[in-house]
């Protein structure tokens, strides 16, 4: 399995489905989080996101390693944007390549509910009434 | 013995890094630490260390040669 | 709910990614199909897609009114290809976007695994050993 | 009446259009009468009839006002 990790300022959706062409497989998976304008009905300014970046990407590479021990993936991006987010903008993009589209649809979704459980990125929310969280 | 903080932890205390007692040599202790200096920590849904950029158990040792960080619930994605 | 649905010589990603964008949606999934280089162990040549237009056309709205009634989903494109497909080829593009993400991933491969059952479109295999499927 | 022939049914009968007998008046009849004059579709996996740009099942009634369609198995995506 191919493994592409990224942790910068910008990423996007072409970087990840580049990476992850491959003429063996059939079925590619893409997740694309994007930053909402709204959170539980507050209006939202924007995101900051900060990361332990040296572990974050030691983490991403241990859900690389689970995805290989449980899946036929052929290749498999996580992007993940750090700094000022607005609304719209990329936060997160997850890519898998599969020669069967069920085993892609499982490690793209295994692979983004495991990295907002373990992997330390954090993001401060600023809301438009002017809190911080 | 120094200690990174992030996101949460870093803005209650104020500081990305913390120096905390040489008495101090295991995950629990440092934990209790951290509680006792930073009462606001106790909020916090959930409180992990990471030696050496590992998630660490409370049993875990820890000496000035380790990469120690407090990590707080993550919400990246 | 907004819904794109094409059927065409060439399709890309970028067009159907474009479409769901959305502020008030936070996660995005698409499906892109492509044509692998071997199927069953033979080597594949190329695939010609040939459709019943009208048909499919309406069969993709009904698939469409399906994933409106199951989910809360804002956007949804469902792009096809027809003709002469190589290998490495885009021959479908599924994009959905909704406030949640596992909506997202259970609409996605619905539509999908839905569109491959009912909507009228048939590929023809040229394999390298010159036989025609 | 006329019949648009798709896919594999197509190639089978060699041409996109074919003419019907008018005493075929259900989705039951013309089955029959193409397995009977085509026996290659007989060794499809299934064969279905679209009326109006709508499957239909055995007993729908067809007329040469329809727009009637031979759909072999469907292989998009």
């Amino acid at each position: 399995m191919d493994v592409l990790i990224k942790i910068k300022e910008i990423i996007t959706v072409q970087e990840a489905l580049e990476f992850i062409q491959a003429p063996e497989c059939g079925g590619e998976v893409i997740f694309a989080g994007t930053v909402r304008n709204h959170t539980k009905q507050r209006s939202v300014l924007k995101l900051f996101y900060e990361c332990y970046e040296a572990m974050a990407v030691s983490e991403m590479h241990k859900i690389a390693q689970q995805v290989q021990e449980k899946w036929p993936v052929q290749k498999l991006a996580m992007l993940h944007a750090i700094g000022d987010k607005y609304p719209g903008d990329l936060a997160v993009v997850i890519a898998v390549a599969s020669a069967h589209r069920g085993v892609a649809f499982d490690a793209c979704e295994f692979v983004i509910d495991t990295l907002k459980e373990t992997v330390p990125i954090w993001k401060k929310e600023f809301f438009a009434d002017g809190e911080i969280i | 013995m120094s200690v990174l903080l992030f996101g949460v932890a870093k803005d209650i205390a104020g500081v990305p890094v913390i120096d905390i007692p040489e008495h101090i040599t295991d995950v629990a202790a440092l934990k209790a630490w951290l509680y006792n200096s930073y009462p606001a920590l106790q909020q916090l849904k959930s409180l992990m260390i990471a030696v050496n950029r590992e998630y660490a158990g409370d049993g875990q040792l820890i000496s000035s040669d380790d990469e120690i960080a407090v990590i707080p619930p993550v919400s990246g994605g």
